[in-house]
């Protein structure tokens, strides 16, 4: 246990210091982006019919919220203000913290991606053990194949092909909203219908999108494990049938942990494609409209947070690992 | 020497407590379904150890997993029967029967190289998982019975039933492996090259530990291997098996030391260690038979066979009793082998 | 929140869904009024964002629950002319305007618009940027030196000690008036006096007050009220992910006008959704997009009429003259007799474009409005005519090698004609033009730069030889010059007289001469141009068609189309719309229409 | 008799591949479909040479004899702007894989060779290109470097895609020498160099070229991805450019007119997706043997 807990802590030191190498190569990345947030507002302005007087002065509010100190020292600031959790403030919304924006928009992402998750882990998983089970038969190499095609397909192709079956071709799903416009937000069942009925087509896509992953890799460890000489060996000693399902089910499930990492980072960054095309206010359309604005702390935060999230849910696969993997943790 | 053999001999009237009767197992293939042992016949009898010897691919492992009526895919028993007293034809079981008899009355160990315990779990936990699949009502008992059997082979039982198969060295698994088919009382102990991938100083005791709860408990004893070194230390009787029916079967030093059939005398000249006499040694000639290249007619070691006649590529010899206790397939006379 | 509630939510959540979704209400508004559905086309609706019209991004939505004095007409010839908002009337001097409040004009807490409102909301608004030191002081900017409260409904508004500027009624009117009561505890006490020493003659004491200045208005526009508090005829009740609530003002003046009960504003993140929404019939409403032929015809079936008004910009393609040998006149006019501008608008904005075709740095409208009937056909249309371009191009020095023209020092000539992402209508059109010029005999690639801050960023760096570019920007006609001969030609203002600056870091990336010769006569261009923002319309006239007669001549950008602004509205739910050439009003988001009297639902 | 020659016969790598190819009709449908787009790419642009015709009178015209795909926002004709398009994906994602192949194989290698300090601090390297989000990073990347033509498109996808090979290729050659393969060579006197190149790298190059397959794949959509979004600005037709046109100005989602150019390319990007996996199954099968004697 004590080498568990070194081995955990070894691992979140790991985390920060990746998070500090990510936060810098943020920091790097977005000050090189040629144009300034001011401009942008002035033509974005202008565009829209607003006098340039106006638009010039509106313009220059926003680029009062971007540093002019020297990069450096921007760096060491931005850095100390990470240290106490502060993402600072945005410049494309004026002065709001950047922490309230994500925070605005992360149940957009943070939800419809674990709830695709949910549901690609079951069915995914499902699938590989049939796949595996019937992996001579004809539909045993048809499960194969979709798991292996959907690994393959494009987030963006999958998503505009949904779109274009269920919402243009069949006309029984809505598409491009988080819900109903008339209905209010709130506690009641219309308007969660009407939630869950829009996330029908986001959340099939990221459940279509890592559906394979888990497929593929169950089946292969299913099949590894059926080959396993303790399966054989409990078989004959008269170990009942539920129990050995129990024993192969455990074993195969080992390698799924890495999977659910590559998975979590995998939705995250799908999520840049597959919410602008859903219209969803998530990170990734965040990122995107932040990007658009050159809201430097804002884009920064964004990034660094979907960095988090995989950085998490490696740490996280890694404890899951350790718990039912004896080896890993009696190491 | 015909003492020895008389010795050991079994008696007509001797009980049978596992009785394999021209047994055939085949499996699937592309070119259609091979035998893997064909039309094999082997009694065992209580309070002996039989050691069953035989080349990888001789089918010995095959037949082992036959008793159990486990037969993997795509291999399965196409005819003959297997004869366990208290049990009827395993052959014929299926279901809880079957399962109750596995780990039940028959007691399986597996190779030492092979990894027959989860990983995941403690031996302690499987074992009660092997009670529970077995209704056993008094798991503290079995317990008890388990500890007790671990002290047997030498090993702390506290330890070893809170550990997990990755904190255990290949010796102790396999003693592991022992316990774990004994502790329900099991009556027939197969094992399956118990002494593989161990160390020389591992194999000895795990042998001493075979023959020691083989006396103790009055077991009926199968041992599978292809080290005739093994079985010139603990078996009574050897049957030797190459494909097809036995070539020759009888008691351990008799057979040992009397080789009656070419393929025993290849077997034993190969393993020149046990006689002593290196310039005896010599390679046994050919690849051992697999599934695609055994002759389908006649003699299946007839290609390998250097004393190989005409008639032996049309017939293929029976099994009979040359000499009291002692059987033998060939068309050779036993003179012409001994010699 | 209780720990109880917090276990039972997920069940509770799970009945009520079940029962509600069995005996689904409509929710559709009963009482006065159904709800008007639309699309606010200025900042998508963003549920994180602060309810505060002084936010970039926030949610604040002009004619709905944001209001002005005024709202503006966009009359070219008088840039002061508005409608009543806030202000039902007012009367401007030069240095001063008087604004009378509308009688009844309260916040929707039913409390009054009182003068010190305006007072707060014109100090936040110099607070907003509008202060900023030597940036065409006394000419251009918002120069409030005082607000004085006259009575309960009259206020008066000062322009700063010798501020002479003619559109500072525009500038007043068009400012968003906020409740003291929400914004006051944000504006230091003291500072009308700080603005006051921004506007003074100490250089450095001004730069100290316009530094406070711009914290405060930092400070202001990151604010986030708790809830709306609104004069207008309509109150934000809440914003969701995709759209925003808003109920009906009862406080509103004229209530009686308005009859929507509701209105729902959709987020959108691109065109198409529009056309998506409106195709479904779901709106009452929607602004300008860029359209394709073929989404337009099934969003006319689907019921929605098109109102088309005019859009004070158009689509040009600029050049960079210190790049040869787009220096030459001859050249850009060549150019101009190549481009098929009818064709190209058919493929880059076939509904919402209508090609150029005179060719003045104005929209065809204002060119019609202020050059003389003579004057207009006087102008050179440049109708398509390559043999005049090979003879303009011959008569500078090209010269034709088979197919392909040669520059003159012999080199092969080609075009990169830089768009930008995004800019769909400029690339489907940069497509058009590429062919057109590659047949003639210059190849040309479309070339596109990432986004618009970088195309910007770039083409300020003078990196782009021939690019498109917005022009024409109106409806003042001093703004459309401005584009052309303003800071991106290098010309700026210095109290009176006009500076020229040209070279690396200067801006001006046009490079224009500074004079042009028209009819034997030198056109100082800059100087014209800065003088139109300081005349009133009247006076603007004669310099305007100088402007006009030597931008068709010389060419410092070819425009391809004006835009059109095509609105549709949808008559299922609600009836007296605007019309088609009531441009003022169109112009204006239906926030203001219904405030004019225009809107009413079907009942 | 004839075993022996049989079984020789069954080992040359002809007839190996070729049996495993025609065991399943996928796989050769799979190799046809990727030969198809090869050539597509190869020789497609040659087929319509010049610049795309444009004809403002005839928009998004429907399937006809003339067009038979329809024609999209210029009038262009819908099937040759994929045809042409081909080029450009498959050269981009050609670009990509070397590039992944060669960093992804180089640093595993070195890694799993050298071990010690080396390995460590090239996995952390490794995991960081791992970790950070590979789609946004290019959106952003994309708004840095104009990366709108193959070369460079494929180099900033091979450059911030190789973590996987480089992974897959580490663990490879440490099972390899976990074989004792290293030490059997280190005992016959081979360099450095030799071990990693001649007796390394042919044993890992199967696993390097089904890793390149599937990264392929991802390199495809990725690339789509980017026009599609319309971060990156485009010079030519892509396929993503077709896509991004159709449904952001050409409301192909609203509109049944622009409906062919939205599906021409959605459903090439479809079919060789397919084709490559179908393939797949076949390279894996050539490459694990075990495989191979199963079924």
């Amino acid at each position: 246990m004590k080498g568990f807990l070194r081995r955990l802590l070894m691992k979140l030191i790991a985390g920060l210091v990746m998070v500090w190498v990510v936060a810098t190569f943020t920091f790097v990345l977005v000050h090189s982006l040629p144009g300034n947030p001011g401009d942008i507002e002035y033509d974005r302005l202008i565009m829209q019919g607003t006098p340039p007087e106006i638009a010039q002065a509106k313009a220059a509010v926003v680029a009062g919220f971007t540093s002019h100190e020297p990069l450096l020292q921007q760096y060491f600031g931005y850095l100390g203000q990470l240290l106490h959790g502060n993402l600072g403030v945005s410049i494309s919304y004026s002065g709001v913290p950047v922490a309230d924006v994500i925070a605005s928009a992360a149940p957009w992402t943070v939800l419809p991606v674990l709830s695709g998750l949910v549901v690609s882990f079951i069915i995914g998983v499902a699938g590989g053990v049939i796949a595996a089970v019937k992996r001579s038969t004809r539909w045993g190499g048809l499960l194969t194949l979709s798991g292996s095609l959907m690994a393959g397909i494009p987030s963006f192709v999958l998503a505009l092909l949904l779109a274009f079956l269920f919402h243009t071709l069949w006309q029984i799903l809505p598409y491009g909203d988080t819900s109903d416009v008339t209905l209010t937000p709130g506690f009641n069942g219309p308007y969660i219908g009407s939630v869950i009925t829009h996330a029908v087509l986001p959340v099939s896509t990221y459940a279509l999108l890592t559906y394979g992953g888990w497929l593929l890799t169950m089946k292969s460890s299913v099949v590894s494990v059926l080959g396993d000489d303790f399966i054989l060996a409990a078989e004959l000693r008269g170990i009942s049938p539920v129990t050995r399902m129990r024993y192969i089910a455990r074993n195969a499930i080992l390698p799924l942990f890495t999977v659910l990492a590559i998975s979590v980072g995998y939705m995250f960054g799908g999520s840049v494609l597959i919410e602008d095309i859903f219209d969803y206010p998530g990170l990734g359309n965040l990122l995107l409209h932040s990007i658009g604005r050159r809201d430097y702390p804002l884009m920064g935060g964004a990034f660094l947070l979907i960095t988090v999230a995989i950085i998490l849910a490696n740490i996280l696969a890694e404890l899951l690992y350790s718990v039912i993997d004896p080896r890993v943790r009696r190491a | 020497m015909t003492e020895t053999i008389q010795q050991t001999d079994r008696p007509v009237d001797q009980p049978v407590e596992v009785s394999v009767s021209d047994l055939t197992v085949v499996y699937r293939t592309d070119l259609g379904e091979l035998p893997a042992v064909s039309r094999a016949s082997i009694d065992l009898v209580p309070g002996q150890i039989t050691g069953l010897v035989g080349e990888s691919g001789s089918g010995k492992s095959t037949l082992a997993l036959a008793m159990l009526n486990a037969v993997p895919s795509p291999g399965r028993i196409s005819s003959g029967s297997i004869t366990v007293t208290g049990l009827g034809d395993v052959t014929k079981l299926a279901g809880r029967k079957l399962r109750h008899a596995r780990g039940g009355t028959l007691g399986y160990v597996f190779q030492a190289s092979q990894n027959s315990l989860n990983p995941l779990k403690t031996i302690g936990k499987q074992l009660l998982d092997l009670g529970r699949a077995h209704d056993v009502r008094d798991l503290r008992a079995l317990v008890r019975r388990a500890a007790q059997l671990i002290s047997e082979v030498g090993l702390d039982p506290d330890r070893v039933l809170d550990s997990y198969q990755h904190e255990l060295s290949g010796g102790m698994r396999q003693r592991i492996g022992i316990v774990l088919a004994l502790v329900l009382n099991a009556r027939v102990l197969i094992l399956d090259e118990p002494t593989t991938a161990l160390d020389v100083l591992s194999q000895a005791a795990v042998l001493d530990i075979v023959r020691r709860v083989h006396r103790d408990s009055g077991l009926t004893t199968l041992i599978v291997t292809h080290d005739l070194g093994v079985v010139s230390e603990i078996a009574d009787r050897l049957v030797v098996m190459y494909g097809g029916p036995n070539p020759e079967e009888g008691p351990a030093t008799a057979v040992l030391h009397e080789p009656s059939h070419p393929y025993t005398r290849a077997l034993i000249g190969a393993m020149a260690r046990i006689v002593g006499d290196i310039s005896a040694a010599r390679v046994l000639p050919g690849r051992p038979p697999d599934l695609t290249t055994v002759p389908r007619q006649g003699c299946v070691f007839r290609d390998r066979c250097p004393l190989a006649m005409p008639v032996c590529a049309e017939e293929e010899p029976e099994l009979v009793q040359w000499t009291p206790g002692r059987r033998r397939a060939c068309h050779v006379e036993p003179t012409g082998v001994l010699s | 929140m209780n720990r109880h509630t917090w276990v039972t939510a997920p069940v509770a959540a799970l009945a009520v869904t079940a029962m509600l979704a069995a005996c689904s209400t409509d929710n559709k508004a009963a009482d006065g009024g159904a709800v008007y559905t639309t699309i606010s086309g200025t900042n998508p609706i963003t549920a994180g964002a602060p309810m505060n019209p002084f936010n970039a991004s926030g949610n604040y939505f002009l004619g709905y629950n944001t209001m002005q004095l005024g709202f503006d007409k966009l009359n070219p010839a008088d840039p002061n002319d508005f409608f009543p908002g806030l202000a039902k009337s007012w009367t401007a001097t030069p240095t001063s305007l008087t604004v009378q409040l509308q009688d009844k004009a309260k916040w929707s807490d039913g409390s009054d618009v009182t003068p010190d409102d305006v007072k707060t909301s014109l100090a936040i608004a110099l607070t907003q940027g509008s202060a900023t030191v030597g940036a065409g002081f006394l000419t251009q900017g918002l120069d409030v030196g005082a607000v004085k409260t006259v009575d309960a409904h009259t206020v008066e508004i000062d322009q700063a000690v010798g501020g002479k500027n003619i559109n500072f009624t525009r500038l007043v009117l068009k400012q968003t008036i906020v409740p003291t009561k929400v914004y006051g505890s944000l504006v230091p006490a003291d500072i009308w006096d700080t603005i006051a020493a921004s506007q003074g003659s100490d250089a450095t004491a001004a730069q100290a007050a316009i530094d406070k200045l711009n914290a405060t208005g930092k400070t202001i526009s990151a604010f986030a009220p708790q809830t709306d508090v609104s004069a207008g005829p309509f109150v934000l009740t809440r914003v969701n992910p995709g759209s925003a609530v808003l109920d009906r003002n009862k406080y509103f003046y004229d209530l009686p006008k308005i009859s929507p009960k509701q209105v729902v504003l959709r987020h959108y993140s691109g065109n198409e959704q529009i056309w998506g929404y409106m195709k479904n019939g779901e709106l009452d409403s929607a602004p300008y997009t860029s359209i394709p032929t073929n989404v337009l015809d099934e969003i006319l079936k689907a019921g929605n009429k098109r109102v088309d008004s005019l859009h004070y910009v158009n689509a040009a393609i600029a050049f960079n003259e210190s790049v040869a040998p787009y220096d030459k006149t001859a050249v850009r006019q060549a150019l101009a007799y190549v481009i098929d501008r009818k064709a190209v608008t058919k493929v880059g904005e076939p509904v919402g474009g209508t090609a150029s075709t005179h060719l003045t740095g104005m929209i065809e409208q204002a060119t019609a409005n202020w050059l003389t009937p003579d004057q207009v056909n006087a102008l050179n249309p440049y109708e398509p005519d390559t043999a005049k371009a090979e003879t303009l191009l011959k008569g500078v020095g090209f010269t034709k090698n088979g197919d392909q023209w040669m520059l003159p020092d012999g080199k092969p000539w080609t075009i990169t004609l830089q768009t930008v992402n995004g800019f769909s209508d400029w690339i489907a059109a940069s497509t058009v033009i590429a062919n057109e010029l590659t047949s003639f005999g210059i190849p040309t690639k479309p070339a596109l730069t990432a986004d618009f801050a970088t195309y910007k960023t770039e083409m300020a760096a003078g990196k782009y030889a021939v690019g498109f570019w917005l022009t024409a920007l109106g409806p003042q006609a001093s703004a459309a010059y401005q584009r052309l001969y303003g800071a991106d030609n290098g010309f700026s203002m210095r109290g009176a007289t006009v500076a020229h600056v040209s070279g690396k870091g200067s801006g001006n990336w046009q490079n224009t001469p500074e004079t042009y010769t028209v009819g034997g006569n030198t056109v100082k261009v800059g100087e014209l141009t800065a003088q139109l923002s300081a005349l009133a319309p009247a006076d603007q006239k004669p310099i305007i068609q100088q402007l006009a007669i030597a931008t068709n001549q010389e060419l410092p950008v070819i425009p391809i189309w004006d835009y059109t602004s095509v609105q549709f509205t949808n008559d299922k739910r609600f009836t007296n719309f605007p019309q088609q050439g009531q441009d003022a009003l169109l112009n204006n988001p239906p926030g203001v229409w219904m405030m004019q009297g225009y809107v009413q639902g079907k009942q | 008799m004839s075993t022996l020659a049989a079984a020789r016969a069954r080992r040359s790598p002809w007839r190996v591949t070729r049996r495993v190819l025609l065991r399943k009709p996928g796989r050769v449908i799979g190799l046809a479909i990727i030969v198809f787009f090869t050539l597509m790419a190869i020789a497609g642009p040659m087929l319509y040479p010049g610049q795309l015709a444009v004809d403002p009178d005839n928009i998004y015209a429907s399937p006809s004899g003339a067009h038979w795909l329809g024609t999209d926002f210029a009038g262009s004709d819908v099937l040759q702007e994929v045809i042409v398009g081909a080029r450009y994906v498959l050269l981009t994602a050609a670009i990509s894989a070397l590039v992944t192949a060669a960093l992804g194989t180089t640093i595993g290698l070195v890694a799993g060779y050298h071990r010690g300090f080396t390995d460590s601090s090239l996995m952390r390297v490794t995991d960081f290109v791992l970790t950070i989000p590979g789609f946004p990073l290019l959106v952003v990347l994309s708004t840095i470097w104009n990366f709108g033509r193959p070369l460079e498109m494929g180099l900033v996808l091979g450059v911030t895609g190789w973590g996987g090979v480089a992974r897959a290729v580490r663990s490879q050659t440490l099972s390899l020498r976990e074989r004792g393969f290293l030490e059997a060579a280190r005992g016959l006197g081979l360099s450095n160099t030799h071990i990693i190149v001649r007796e390394l790298l042919p044993n890992i190059a199967p696993y390097v070229a089904m890793n390149l397959l599937l990264s392929v794949i991802g390199f495809i959509g990725a690339e789509v991805a980017l026009f599609f979004l319309g971060v990156v600005p485009f010079t030519s037709s892509n396929w993503g450019v077709m896509l991004n046109e159709a449904v952001f100005a050409g409301g192909a989602i609203n509109s049944p007119q622009a409906l062919s150019y939205l599906l021409a390319p959605l459903v090439c990007i479809l079919l060789l997706t397919l084709g490559i996996v179908l393939f797949l199954d076949a390279i894996d099968e050539l490459f694990n043997p075990r495989l191979r004697e199963r079924s």
